[in-house]
């Protein structure tokens, strides 16, 4: 079942999906068998970005029906940090590493790549668009149009593929990823989590049904994540991945990476046979942390011959 | 000031940082017991390949069946637990019915399949040279402390019988006070023991005698006390912190509380943190 | 817990969502006790189109986490069968009736607008927008531009209420419900269901992980859903309704009408607590019936003094 | 033409279109009975408030508990099941365990909650005037024809005494004929019965005597079979369809099939249809 993306040769076709999986604390947690039975055939990174985030004040999760929604706010050390103290444990691992970097301008995002492409122990930048443009507050990833330029003018900035991982929360995602493909990604990579939104549970209802509309709005009810609203990922999204994997596949002619809700064997295959080239399993780490390399058994056996 | 306990010569104290590490993936096991213990249930099962976990250790827990179930389909993720003992390759745990995933834990029965994951985080460390150990447990924040006592009679410690102050709701919560020895039992409805908090009594005993460590674990305002009157006094104390986990090996970076040095992972950098890392609970 | 939307004046805030509720086959399934003990508040009818539509063929429905995905195809007698045969045995309902219609230009639209106007047993019109242009195949819904001019184009042709029912799937839902508004809507409904896929789990896998990407494009797997593509409702889209829900309430003055994955009065509830004037319910009638009535008597109770 | 059955003079037929309305709402049934029958399962449930069920019709059935559960979060959408016999206020119900909704239907003891939408749709109406009935089932299909057999044998109609047919994959599944009296039976592997397809014992039947109603069930190659058989020999025939339900009301349009004026819901049009209706199956 090995696979290529890019000129990366890896094992097999599961990877982590950015910010599900901490290698570095998980080596602390479960020693060498980390390394010796690590699940992914190449491990992404969380995202990073330029200056370092502490992310959202607490609470950061929300359990949905069959899914997670989370606020976490990316923290992150900052690249500097990055470079510095995490890329020389994340080296260490026995698969290639991919960056994953996200920044609110075209500068800014060049500059991340351009200081990952100088390290060699970096085989791939994913590159984030799920961030809010600084000038329009709408996520960079939204509009095909921004994308593209904001895609192309960062290109140059490293010679190492480049994926984008495209946001979700849009019209029409195949016409994103093409937008992705023109600006010059090597490959796009999908679904990040879908906007979703938590009430505090203990905290009473404020809302009147009274006749007129301005009471309600006028006392929002407490929202339960420290960051306001949130993403949602896990088996609640797989059949909306699946659709949106296949829009893309059949939108591009560069390689895919798909994930959102696989927690099998089987789900995994569908978003193969839709097109994907790579999956990436996320939420359900949480649940197990092996079940990376249980995909990828299972994908092998049913392919055996 | 009397110092009540034997403060005989320390054998194998536990320091900080040196817990078990978890075995890689998460293993099924056979519940062997879940007993009834008052307002609360013990849930025992058995686990042959587990290592000995350190105390104030915790695990990630979930059901074989009906994980996924219910009225929202929850729970979804599995759910964090401390152990409350470890006997002979058995794990025990104490758990409170406060919603979906509890619930199903505390309905499980003998040879039901129960998954989990551990042990994880950061444990208990022994006292500082020459000072005794004082547990102070809230409702089901009691669970690690059990173990912890365990840990420190059978390493004949400073902290062997250790003085154990423990708060309830009211009688049948207080039933749960029978996983530890003898304890000063607080009940916020005066059924059993001091009418009042828990850390009322701290209070007495740190008047008392201030040579001491003190380990708790209980809910947000009561470590908050804790730590206020630790730090009043100039006494270390080591809590057992509580936060929502997903995953509860790092990974999510959901569990966070605010300390001075940033954001720490409960499940990583904790559960039990040294109080002067927090600036309040 | 009595309501008014758009001078409309109902016992309470429950209504189903258009498609997920036939009153007529109701009534000769469950008899009488169907006009006895409504359910909802006020009746949507399925979209109307201006010429009647098989629908799609079967299969329609795959059950999904937690969540229905269906391609129905949007099936109907259309306007004139529906004002001839429908109409009268709708009219006789106990409530009011709002009749849902969809169309692919400004002039079908204003067209159906135009003669349900002409008849007094229909309350109030719900407009679907989740209906791709025939010229440039997007649904109109998707681009606030095109919505805002659609709706200015077609509000002339109706006197009666008219709520425009907003799609889930762009990039930005607050901004379109502006535009219904700044168009001439008196209200907005949402979310609709969201863009979702299933394969046949019987047909065998047939994307090779090979290195070349051309192989696995060439044999696309089979499609589960006779409509090829389909959306997902139910519980498993109910904290994405809760964020669109709350994302519109807060950029609009017109009131809401939300739904997306309600099962219970508590469900209900947070979508009245973060704006939504009234609930609709679609799938969780599917699993009883008698739902809407349930969640209105829960409603009622918790705001009982 | 032997007329092998007594045609003794019809008392109550059972015209179309008249059938029991379902009370409105799912109810909460209590379950009587789950035994094996052979490869299938037979589920009894009390059911005192329900109108006695016209043979035919089905029901949409959920388990009270874990419905909603499972790998896939499946089953979440109730399921469809034909009423294969009526006792006293008793529902019995035969389940073939194909996934996992009918696997957790197997799974319920006595005791469990049921949910129960129903009676449902349209069921068998006598034969025309003259005719025999003629009962052709195929694996679990054979359920709705227990209780038109039941049906017909109470009303002593032309269709008393039926000739019953019955295909089935190989012995254990054919241990379902149990469900109705004697019956010719055919079973794929040859273990029980004709070595073969039940539509060859139907076209000796026919070839016998033509004077005959075809109550059919089962797979739609079976049905498609028996159609065209019917169709081919001007025999009326009154098929029972499938098809993947969500609702079972007529509110979702989801359960449609093809039919020559057009798709039908088989929830409201049918189950039972005349076989003239459909261009084939
Ligand atoms: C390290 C550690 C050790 C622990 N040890 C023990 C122990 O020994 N014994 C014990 O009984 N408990 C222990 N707990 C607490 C235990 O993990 C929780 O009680 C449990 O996770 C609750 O799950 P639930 O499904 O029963 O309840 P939940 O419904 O998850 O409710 C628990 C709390 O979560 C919040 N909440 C409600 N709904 C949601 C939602 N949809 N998504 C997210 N949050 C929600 C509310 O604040 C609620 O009060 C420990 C926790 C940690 C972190
Ligand atoms: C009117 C009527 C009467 C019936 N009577 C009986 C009866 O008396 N006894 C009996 O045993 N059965 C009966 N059935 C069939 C029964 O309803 C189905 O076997 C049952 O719904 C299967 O559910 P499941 O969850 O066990 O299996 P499913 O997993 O739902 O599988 C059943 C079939 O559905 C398809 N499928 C697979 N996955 C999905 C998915 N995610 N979403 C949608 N479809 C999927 C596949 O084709 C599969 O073979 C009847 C059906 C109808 C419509
Ligand atoms: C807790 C959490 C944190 C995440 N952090 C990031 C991140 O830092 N960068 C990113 O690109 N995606 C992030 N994601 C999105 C995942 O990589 C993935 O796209 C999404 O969760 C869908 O996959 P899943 O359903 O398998 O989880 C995060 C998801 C979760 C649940
Ligand atoms: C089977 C089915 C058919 C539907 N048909 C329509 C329709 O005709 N017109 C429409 O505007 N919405 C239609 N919808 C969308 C629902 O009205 C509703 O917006 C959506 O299902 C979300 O609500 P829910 O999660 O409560 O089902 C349909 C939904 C389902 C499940
Ligand atoms: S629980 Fe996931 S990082 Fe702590
Ligand atoms: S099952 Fe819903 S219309 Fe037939």
């Amino acid at each position: 079942m090995s696979v290529e993306l890019c000129g990366l040769h890896l094992d097999h076709p599961i990877v982590n999906g950015s910010g599900t999986f901490d290698a570095i604390a998980a080596r602390r947690v479960f020693g060498e068998a980390l390394d010796r039975e690590f699940p992914f055939a190449a491990f992404v990174s969380k995202t990073i970005t330029l200056t370092s985030r502490a992310g959202n004040p607490p609470p950061r999760l929300w359990e949905a029906q069959a899914g997670l929604v989370n606020s976490i706010g990316l923290p992150n050390r900052g690249l500097r940090g990055y470079i510095e103290r995490d890329l020389p444990e994340l080296a260490s691992l026995p698969v290639p590493l991919i960056t994953n970097v996200m920044g609110s301008t075209a500068e800014e995002i060049a500059e991340l790549l351009g200081v990952c492409d100088e390290h060699e122990e970096i085989a791939a930048l994913e590159l984030n668009v799920s961030c809010p443009n600084v000038h329009t507050g709408l996520d960079i990833g939204t509009d095909p149009v921004q994308l593209e330029r904001v895609v192309a003018a960062v290109r140059p900035a490293t010679t190492k593929p480049l994926i984008v991982k495209l946001t979700p929360n849009c019209a029409d995602v195949g016409e994103c990823a093409r937008a992705a493909e023109a600006g010059g990604a090597d490959a796009v990579s999908l679904i990040n989590t879908l906007r979703a939104l938590a009430l505090d549970p203990s905290a009473r209802s404020c809302a009147v049904a009274a006749p007129g509309a301005s009471a309600a709005r006028a006392a929002l009810p407490r929202r339960w994540l420290g960051g306001g609203g949130g993403g949602l990922s896990g088996a609640a999204v797989r059949a909306i991945a699946l659709a949106q994997v296949a829009a893309v596949a059949s939108s591009v002619s560069i390689p895919v990476v798909g994930m959102g809700g696989v927690q099998t064997a089987t789900h995994a295959r569908r978003l193969l046979d839709v097109g994907a080239r790579l999956v990436a399993v996320g939420t359900e780490s949480f649940r197990d942390p092996t079940v990376g390399s249980q995909i990828a058994r299972g994908l092998a056996a049913a392919s055996a011959p | 000031m009397s110092v009540g306990k034997s403060s005989s010569a320390r054998r194998a104290p536990i320091p900080r940082g040196e817990y078990p590490k978890a075995p890689f993936g998460r293993r099924l096991l056979t519940v062997a017991g879940n007993e009834v213990l008052g307002a609360y249930r013990v849930l025992k099962a058995a686990d042959p390949k587990g290592p000995e976990p350190g105390a104030g250790q915790f695990a990630m827990l979930a059901g074989a069946e009906r994980w996924g179930a219910g009225e929202d389909e929850r729970p979804y993720l599995p759910r964090a637990f401390s152990y409350t003992r470890w006997r002979d390759g058995e794990a025990h745990f104490m758990l409170e019915d406060v919603g979906p995933g509890t619930h199903r834990l505390c309905e499980l029965r003998e040879g039901d399949g129960l998954w989990l994951l551990g042990p994880l985080g950061q444990g208990f460390a022994s006292p500082e040279y020459g000072r005794r150990a004082l547990l102070v447990g809230g409702g089901v924040g009691i669970a690690p402390l059990a173990i912890w006592q365990d840990t420190l009679d059978a390493a004949g410690a400073a902290g062997a019988n250790a003085t154990v102050l423990l708060g309830f709701r009211d009688r049948a919560h207080a039933e749960g006070a029978a996983l530890l020895g003898e304890a000063r039992l607080a009940t916020d409805d005066g059924s059993v023991g001091h009418h009042g908090w828990v850390t009322d009594l701290l209070g007495e005993e740190l008047d008392r005698d201030e040579d001491a460590t003190v380990y708790a674990c209980g809910p947000p305002p009561m470590l908050e006390a804790v730590r206020a009157q630790c730090a009043a006094r100039g006494i270390p104390a080591q809590l057992a912190l509580e936060a929502g986990m997903a995953c509860g090996f790092g990974a999510c970076f959901g569990c966070v509380v605010p300390a001075r040095s940033g954001y720490l992972r409960v499940c990583v950098d904790g559960p039990v943190v040294d109080a002067l890392e927090l600036e309040r609970v």
